[in-house]
């Protein structure tokens, strides 16, 4: 097996390829400042991206991360422990490297005519660099560093295209937020770390267990609270969501949907990491009285019904999407609230699934927005009126998204987000407090068919309006919508091997 | 690998339509559309199954495919026949076969979209009849309502964007509540059941059923209110007074084939899903249940038609109609005699027919006269003597004239029901029975009002003689009604076979 | 001799609350910045203090980490602010409200 | 006796096939064949007729026929008596009732037939293809139900023959009153048939068969049940028998139009008077009173449902009679006739009289398609002018027509020698028997002797009016022509009038004590017989005491005069008010009471409402109650969730310090939720 010889830094391959293609792309940009030989940038990008996503598959096939004992390569443990390649890390780096690749695709025409063509690539692929190191980091340390790789990018990205207003204050609500954000998770690590008096994930846990923490209960729960908000944010869930409408909308659609797919994936495999990891269910219910489980019960809940809710009356095509991205972080949340001490990794690995399909599905749907934008046929819902009979295929292809997004059949978001209602039933079994759970996204995907099905009847049952020229075909962002909509659809045929990984992963953060 | 090529076979086509150019899509589909009816004829005369799918009978042109281990359940492709669902299956490909040439006149936009979606909805309804697994026939189940989405709302009349989205999330609602419920209940059974193939759940279901508590609450109380939320949610699909409104604005604003297939078999999903999960899986909640169960179905029938008697809108008034027919087999179902439940699944097929050939004739109406309002036209017997032929025996036949399919449907039922063991069954009976004084008040009517008397349009076009490919699956319609109804044995006996382990509690 | 570690926590939510409240109050983006400077240093005084409590020096380097991350914040941060003034003539947060609901 | 399948019974069939095939051919060759298939159906008819009498034949020959040929849905069941199993089939059954049916109908169906080629065809008419294979459809329905040996078949086959009165009902379907009359005529039986149709289902799941003869039938099973006093679904047997036995009446009501079902027969003249002769005076009317005549055993079982049937029968008679009195259209007067007489034949079975009532059937069947017949040539002659008022002195220009229409006439009226009178008397006599123990059969018995004044009079005005006194109109001058087609049927019919009722001379047998009562042999079985479907069984059956004024003979002759010095009474009274040059409208001297009848007693006014009036309001209000509440609620529900959108979104204030401080606050209320449910302070 080739992934033996490799040292074991290699297993980080994924991360560090990103980062290396980050610095080819400065080394460009540096030889050329005023280059904006888009196919060279975009390429770079594209292929290093596409490099890493064929390193991390690669490794998940060899059975890097997966349990001796399953017959895999064992998990890879670097620097001591500050990185672990397991499963999970391998999972998310996938996720993260496909989004990458095809809002890299997609900005090829998207940037057509624009400055710092350069700069957009690097920061692109350095927040994905950051994304793919937090998949893999194993202490609070990394996380964070990590994390703030993954977000300074995004704050200039969003605020990209510095002369419209809209991209400015979005950027600098993002970037407001975000700093309060992170000041609290730091100050949440600070609690944590002087409860426990280490900052590495399994330490944490190790001392929860032999009782080091007890007594520090208030303070230890604080702290994970304070976590959690830093970790919201990042997820975009209530109450720390109220940056994204905004910043979805404002931000470069390519962007928007960067941020709400694959930046959403490395919050969420922030949590799942930390959460069962470092304090682990049962323990850490003794020292702080109850099981986290209780917080995310709470905040699925209300996070699916506010993203949902405020998105059924939107009028903005873009804006709407961004809050559907706030309903279906509250759903992945589900993946959390449904933890319990014995297991659960149905429901966990339901929430893993449904964070890949919606690497595709999501991204898809926001960057027919930005061919919209492309187009320059406007925002609202009444300006894709009809849109179906100039761009059939790409509106197709919009109609897969949405449908997907609302979980209908024969489309992979179906499986995903069934798999998440049977896995929350399933914890109701333990859990009663998961009924409760269950019961709203029945309510929610409901309403989310509403305005999901609203698109769809603008772009394919309304008449076109009379007055409008006829529409280019980018290659770069037709083959990034078409290929998002081909695996939106084959990939629920193929949906074995995903369910396995997925599963696979979440078992070994449960057991 | 029979059910596979029937469900490629309609899946390629619909691709192939869909970029096909618009002038040939209509025949194309056509042509495609004949191989699954002419395949699934074939596995009708070929069929060698007996006894209930979902009660360990022999299947004919099962098969399996491991596909998702979800946990510690496995999910896998696994279809096959019974003698249930293999009549759906054919009225399946032949309904659609016909619908899609009694659209060639309607459908004048956008066509290759049009018949694609037509041919995917078939695949879907192949599908839905013939899936065994759980998730598989979910999806199958929630795969319809898109093409049909778009059907209603792309093709549709003037108030088809509201009749669209209220069809979409009204029914994708009830499902959301079904699945969860049926999930629920297969977690309540614990290690009994170890995938979602729906025999071994059924099997779990009918010995032993739910042990332990499941949300704390306790096993008995659990199941019942299991069986209650799949019936509300199966219910809507039907439709069943109260959750019926969604029904008459789809089938108005529906294109006259959509309407075909929303009457001819989407509704026969729901009381098919009835059978095979309320009516398979709950004998004791289905005994419990008798009495307000049979009420339900007693109401849809009366409430339904007098909704009927009320509308002058030709296809309101088929489409309340069809409500009242849907009561029937509800209360066919609720007997829980051979009788009642083959007769049930015996008016699910002959009301397809049916329904079908009555949307067909007032499409054809519609195409010559431009309106459907009864108060507008009259005499049109005068002009399309061929058309009002059929239209009328196509009206007897909904009446259950005699020798024709109806009749063996409704009459069997209404036999079944009255042995049944709930308490005044024969009451319940005797009500429902009514129904079919009001059905032949309000369809005479129509027929005095619109095709005889002197002739006379509002809308200014003149009515001429309709073009045989609309005539001509009517024409199809009325001889296999008339078929059914001479020789309904050629199902009924099938059907029996398979209904009775549902009744022996298991074996046949 | 050596304080309690208690107060040092106390200070540092004193810190924190501080820097909270001129988050709220505050509508210059600049001050905006500086209480969240102020946020992430409380978190600071709390790292260090535990490390000395606890007798690792885990906290202390995560602090110097952290002001690193705190500087590029800032970098990135007045980068934001320039062109926010560029667009709205403006350094005032609540200025910008194009996109609401 | 019951005969195998071999033997002329094998070709019993084809009987009812001919007819079908003309159906088939005339609907799909009609418009190119000549004549428009007529011939088709005139060859058709014709063999059944000849397959009938020899049918008729075999069984005179001591034989019959009990066979089932197709069994179409069969399956386990759960009766109250016991039985596991039930199958649905077609089956023959020619005994002496159904072989004389048999001939009846067809010979009927055939002079009709050819009557038509005058009738219709000669006019130029359109859609006569239309109308031969409506003809010939209910020509094959109406020949199956009258040898179907079970009630389901029965009662398919009642059906459809009410679906071809529909049909033929609405043949002028361009005119507005005739597509109306048509859908009355099928509503009000469905009506009927509604009931009739529990009746069915309940027999059927109470006994588990729905033969009518052999040792399952469903009859001996009721007997049987009786005598071992079993509970059938709550009820005691009797009781239940009862109520079966009502609900099958139901259908009978509708179809033999009795009151109150009786309000389609005078709209059904809307239709051809070809199909007015045969429909609805010969065969399809006759049919509710063959079902009962067909299922006997199973009304003898219960004396409570027999009165119902002698009372409502007695009462109809009387009812339709008055209404006949005041009718100008020839027709009307005939259909109200019908009625009236269908009364009798019901009176007849309702006192146990089975072979009275059969009697009356036959003789009704011929007198009755003749005047049919014959007031359709008298519209032929006066150009589809139907006013009895607009005629006159026909006499001498079409004295054919005039001699048999007199012949009907005297049969109807129940003159002696002819048909009706011996029949109608049969009924009477039966009737007044039983009635001087039952009071409430001695008062139909009243009534029906009453009824017998009134048919004397309406048929002797109608007589009057229509062939003696001075023509009234031109077209009364010259009328137009008609062809052999025409003639011939009148002249058979008449002679079979006059003459039939020769088959069953009950009072001369009895006075004269010869065995000529032919047809009560017949129907007894001294010739062929099936088990237990014999009128000595049925009269063993029937739980009515008899009684008699003096000797039976005394009784007779009593009831016999009586009701002949009545019609004779009734006849003269026409003749002295009508049979002059110049005749008046003496009806309407009646008042208050002409008016009354006029409107035959408001039925139709109520029926009407209850369909409009009633019924149809309610539908709206349901429809309402559909639109505005349940549907209400569906759009409710989504109103309030997109409100309560409307209103969420509201927090995104786009203000980034109202974002700080609603973050803050929302991470507050976590922290005190967790902290007080975490127990931290």
């Amino acid at each position: 097996m080739a992934a033996y010889q490799l040292p074991q830094w290699a297993a980080l391959a994924p991360a560090l390829l990103l980062a290396l293609t980050g610095l080819v792309l400065f080394l460009i940009d540096s030889i050329s400042p005023r280059s904006t030989d888009r196919t060279l940038l975009a390429g770079t990008a594209a292929v290093g991206a596409l490099a890493s996503l064929a390193v991390a598959v690669w490794f998940t096939a060899a059975g890097v991360g997966t349990p001796t004992v399953d017959g895999g390569e064992g998990v890879i443990e670097i620097f001591d422990g500050q990185f672990v390649v397991d499963q999970l890390a391998l999972y998310f780096m996938i996720v993260v490297t496909i989004v990458t690749a095809l809002i890299v695709v997609a900005s090829y025409d998207y940037l057509a005519g624009h400055t710092y063509q350069a700069e957009y690539y690097s920061l692109v692929v350095l927040a994905a660099t950051g994304m793919a190191t937090v998949a893999a980091a194993n202490s609070l340390v990394t996380i964070f560093i990590a994390l703030e790789l993954t977000s300074l990018p995004s704050y200039a990205l969003v605020a990209i295209l510095k002369d419209n207003r809209g991209s400015v204050e979005a950027g600098l609500k993002y970037f407001l937020i975000g700093a309060l954000s992170s000041a609290i998770f730091v100050y949440g690590i600070s609690l944590v770390y002087g409860a426990t008096g280490v900052l590495q994930l399994d330490s944490i846990a190790e001392v929860i267990a032999d009782g080091g923490a007890d007594g520090f209960g208030g303070l230890l729960g604080l702290g994970i609270l304070m976590l959690l908000g830093g970790i919201a944010f990042k997820t975009a869930s209530v109450p720390f969501h109220f940056w994204a409408p905004e910043a979805y909308e404002g931000a470069p659609a390519p962007i928007s949907a960067f941020l709400s797919s694959a930046s959403k994936a490395a919050g969420f495999v922030i949590a799942f990491r930390v959460f069962n990891v470092a304090f682990p269910l049962g323990e850490i219910g003794n020292v702080i009285g109850f099981d986290w489980t209780v917080a995310f019960v709470v905040l699925a809940i209300v996070t699916m019904t506010v993203g949902n809710f405020a998105a059924a009356t939107q009028e903005n095509v873009k804006r709407m999407l961004a809050y559907s991205s706030i309903g279906h972080a509250g759903y992945a949340l589900i993946g959390l609230a449904g933890l319990s001490a014995d297991g659960g990794e149905l429901v966990m690995g339901a929430a893993l699934m449904h964070l890949l399909v919606y690497g595709f599905m999501n991204t898809g749907a926001f960057l027919f927005v930005a061919l919209a934008e492309h187009w320059g046929v406007g925002r609202t819902f009444e300006d894709y009126n009809g849109l179906s009979s100039q761009a059939p295929v790409a509106c197709g292809a919009m109609a897969v998204f949405l449908f997907s997004l609302a979980g209908i059949p024969p489309f992979g978001g179906f499986f995903s987000k069934y798999f998440l209602f049977t896995g929350a039933l399933q914890a109701a079994t333990a859990n009663t407090a998961m009924l409760a759970v269950a019961a709203a996204l029945v309510v929610n995907s409901a309403l989310s068919l509403y305005y999901y099905s609203r698109l769809v009847k603008a772009l394919w049952i309304e008449d076109p309006p009379a007055t409008r020229d006829r529409l280019g075909q980018p290659t770069g962002l037709y083959a990034a919508i078409v290929v998002a909509a081909v695996m939106t659809i084959v990939i629920l045929p193929g949906f074995g091997p995903v369910a396995e990984a997925a599963t696979g992963a979440a078992e070994a953060l449960v057991n | 690998m029979m059910i596979e090529a029937l469900i490629a076979v309609a899946l390629i086509g619909a691709l192939v339509t869909f970029v096909a150019p618009n002038r040939v899509a209509g025949k194309l589909a056509f042509a495609i559309s004949l191989v699954p009816a002419a395949l699934s004829l074939w596995m009708f005369t070929a069929f060698d199954g007996s006894g209930n799918a979902l009660l360990d009978g022999d299947l004919a042109f099962e098969s399996h495919l491991e596909w998702i281990q979800l946990g510690e359940y496995s999910i896998e492709w696994f279809v096959g026949l019974d003698g249930i669902s293999l009549p759906l299956v054919v009225m399946t490909t032949i309904l659609c076969s016909l619908a899609i040439l009694s659209s060639w006149t309607p459908i004048d936009s956008r066509e290759s979209q049009f018949y694609g979606l037509v041919l995917f909805i078939e695949a879907n309804l192949i599908g839905v009849f013939s899936a065994l697994d759980f998730f598989v026939w979910f999806i199958f189940w929630e795969a319809v309502l898109i093409p049909m989405y778009l059907l209603i709302g792309v093709w549709g009349g003037p108030d088809r964007k509201y009749a669209a989205i209220k069809f979409f999330v009204y029914t994708n609602v009830a499902s959301l509540v079904m699945f969860g419920a049926f999930i629920a209940l297969v977690f309540g059974l614990g290690d009994a059941v170890t995938s979602f193939a729906m025999p071994e759940i059924a099997d779990a279901m009918v010995n032993g059923g739910v042990q332990s508590s499941v949300f704390g609450i306790d096993p008995g109380t659990f199941t019942a209110l299991v069986f209650i939320a799949m019936f509300l949610g199966f219910a809507v699909k039907v439709p069943v007074v109260p959750f019926h409104t969604w029904l008459p604005d789809a089938h108005v604003q529906a294109p006259t084939p959509a309407s075909v297939l929303l009457a001819g078999v989407l509704l026969k999903m729901g009381t098919y899903a009835l059978l095979r999960f309320n009516f398979t899986m709950f004998p004791e909640q289905v005994e419990t249940f008798a009495v307000p169960i049979a009420a339900i179905a007693v109401i849809s029938v009366i409430y339904g038609a007098m909704l009927a008697l009320a509308q002058t809108d030709l296809k309101r008034i088929v489409a309340y109609s069809s409500v009242s027919s849907m009561g029937y087999v509800i209360l066919g179902l609720i007997a829980y005699t051979q009788f009642g439940v083959g007769g049930a699944t015996f008016q699910m097929v002959s009301h397809g027919l049916i329904s079908g050939l009555m949307f067909m004739s007032v499409g054809v109406i519609y195409n010559v006269t431009h309106t459907r309002s009864v108060e507008e036209m009259s005499g049109l017997a005068d002009r399309m003597p061929i058309a009002v032929g059929i239209l009328v025996a196509g009206a007897f036949g909904y009446m259950g004239l005699p020798l024709m399919s109806g009749f063996h449907g409704e009459f069997t039922i209404f036999f079944g029901a009255f042995q049944a063991d709930f308490a005044y069954a024969p009451l319940f009976t005797a009500l429902a029975m009514f129904g079919i004084v009001i059905v032949a008040g309000y369809l005479l009517f129509a027929l005095q009002r619109t095709v005889f008397g002197p002739y006379h349009l509002e809308t200014d076009y003149d009515v001429g003689r309709a073009p045989l490919h609309d005539v001509a699956p009517m024409f199809v319609l009325l001889a296999l009604i008339i078929a059914l109804g001479v020789a309904p044995e050629l199902i009924f006996d099938m059907i029996t076979n398979a209904v009775d382990p549902i009744l022996n509690g298991g074996d046949l | 001799m050596t304080v309690a570690v208690e107060y040092y926590v106390l200070l540092s939510m004193a810190v924190f609350c501080i820097g909270l409240m001129g988050v709220l109050t505050r509508r210059n983006a600049l001050l905006f910045l500086m209480s969240v400077e102020l946020m992430l240093n409380a978190a600071n005084i709390n790292l260090i203090a535990f490390a000395f409590y606890h007798g690792n020096l885990t906290g202390q380097v995560f602090a110097l980490f952290t002001m690193a991350l705190a500087a590029a914040e800032v970098a990135v941060g007045l980068g934001i602010i320039l062109v926010l003034y560029r667009n709205f003539r403006d350094v005032d947060v609540t200025v910008p409200t194009t996109m609401r609901w | 006796m019951v005969g195998t399948g071999a033997g002329p019974f094998s070709y019993a069939p084809a009987i009812a096939l001919f007819p079908l095939a003309a159906f088939v051919i005339s609907l799909v060759f009609g418009r190119q064949l000549p004549k428009k298939g007529a011939i088709p159906g005139i060859f058709a008819t014709a063999a059944s007729l000849l397959f009938s009498l020899w049918m008729f034949a075999t069984v005179a020959g001591g034989e019959t026929y009990h066979e089932t040929l197709y069994e179409w849905s069969a399956g386990a069941v759960t009766t109250e008596v016991g039985a596991e199993e039930i199958a649905f089939s077609f089956g023959l059954l020619i005994d002496p009732l159904s072989a004389l049916m048999l001939v009846i109908v067809s010979l009927v169906a055939f002079l009709v037939h050819v009557f038509s080629l005058g009738y219709m065809n000669d006019e130029g008419e359109t859609g006569l293809p239309r109308y031969y294979a409506s003809l010939g459809l209910f020509t094959f329905s109406m020949l199956a139900f009258v040898y179907a040996d079970n009630l389901l078949m029965a009662f398919m086959f009642f059906e459809l023959v009410g679906l071809c009165s529909y049909l033929l009902i609405g043949f002028w379907f361009r005119t507005k009153s005739a597509p109306s009359a048509a859908k009355k005529a099928f509503l009000v039986t469905r009506f009927g048939d509604y009931f009739f149709l529990i009746g069915v289902v309940a027999i059927a799941s109470t006994f588990g068969t729905v033969a009518f003869a052999g040792e399952e039938s469903f009859v001996v099973a009721a007997e049987t049940a009786i005598e071992d006093g079993t509970t059938l679904f709550g009820f005691d047997a009797q009781t239940w028998v009862t109520i079966t036995g009502l609900l099958v009446l139901g259908g009978v009501i509708g179809k033999s139009a009795q009151f109150p079902l009786h309000t389609w027969l005078p709209d059904a003249m809307e239709g051809p008077t070809t199909v007015s002769a045969l429909i609805h005076a010969a065969t399809m009317v006759a049919a509710g009173v063959y079902l009962v005549a067909r299922m006997f055993g199973y009304y003898a079982l219960s004396p409570t449902a027999l009165s119902i049937i002698a009372f409502v029968g007695g009462f109809t008679a009387l009812f339709a009679a008055t209404m006949g009195v005041v009718k100008d259209d020839i027709k009307q007067v005939l259909a109200y006739s019908t009625i009236s007489q269908y009364g009798y034949m019901m009176l007849g079975m309702g006192v146990g009289g089975y072979v009275a009532g059969v009697f009356h059937l036959m003789n009704h069947a011929f007198f009755k398609a003749l005047l049919f017949l014959g007031s359709g040539a008298v519209i032929v002659l006066m150009h589809h002018e139907q006013d009895m008022w607009k005629m006159g002195g026909l006499k001498d220009k079409a004295p054919i027509t005039y001699y048999t229409f007199l012949a009907g006439a005297l049969a109807l009226a129940g003159i002696v020698p002819f048909s009706g009178f011996w029949s109608k008397d049969e009924v009477l006599f039966d009737a007044l028997i039983v009635g001087l123990e039952e009071p409430v059969i001695l008062a139909a018995y009243a009534m029906g002797l009453l009824a017998v004044f009134f048919t004397g009079f309406y048929t002797f005005r109608m007589v009057f009016l229509t062939f003696h006194g001075e023509p009234r109109t031109e077209t009364a001058e010259d009328p137009h022509g008609v062809g052999w087609s025409i003639k011939a049927p009148l002249v058979v019919l008449g002679l079979l009038a006059a003459l039939v009722g020769f088959v069953n001379l009950a009072p001369i047998a009895k006075v004269a004590g010869m065995d000529i009562t032919f047809l009560e042999y017949w129907l007894d079985g001294e010739y062929g017989y099936v088990e237990g479907l014999t009128y000595h069984h049925y009269h063993e059956m029937v739980a009515f005491e008899e009684g008699y004024i003096g000797s039976e003979t005394t009784t007779m002759l009593l009831s016999a005069g009586l009701s002949l010095g009545l019609a004779l009474a009734g006849a003269f009274a026409a003749h002295t008010l009508y049979n002059v040059p110049e005749p008046k409208r003496h009806t309407t001297k009646l008042g208050g009471a002409y008016t009354v009848l006029r409107n035959n007693y408001y039925q139709d006014e109520y029926q009407v409402w209850l369909a409009e009036g009633l019924t149809l309001p309610l539908a709206r209000t349901a429809d309402l109650f559909d639109r505005s509440v349940i549907d209400g609620a569906v759009d409710g529900v989504s109103g309030a969730s997109l409100f309560g959108s409307s209103w969420v979104k509201r927090i995104q204030t786009g203000l980034v310090t109202n974002y700080a401080a609603l973050i803050v606050a929302g991470f507050i209320a976590l922290l005190l939720g967790l902290g007080l449910y975490g127990g931290w302070f």
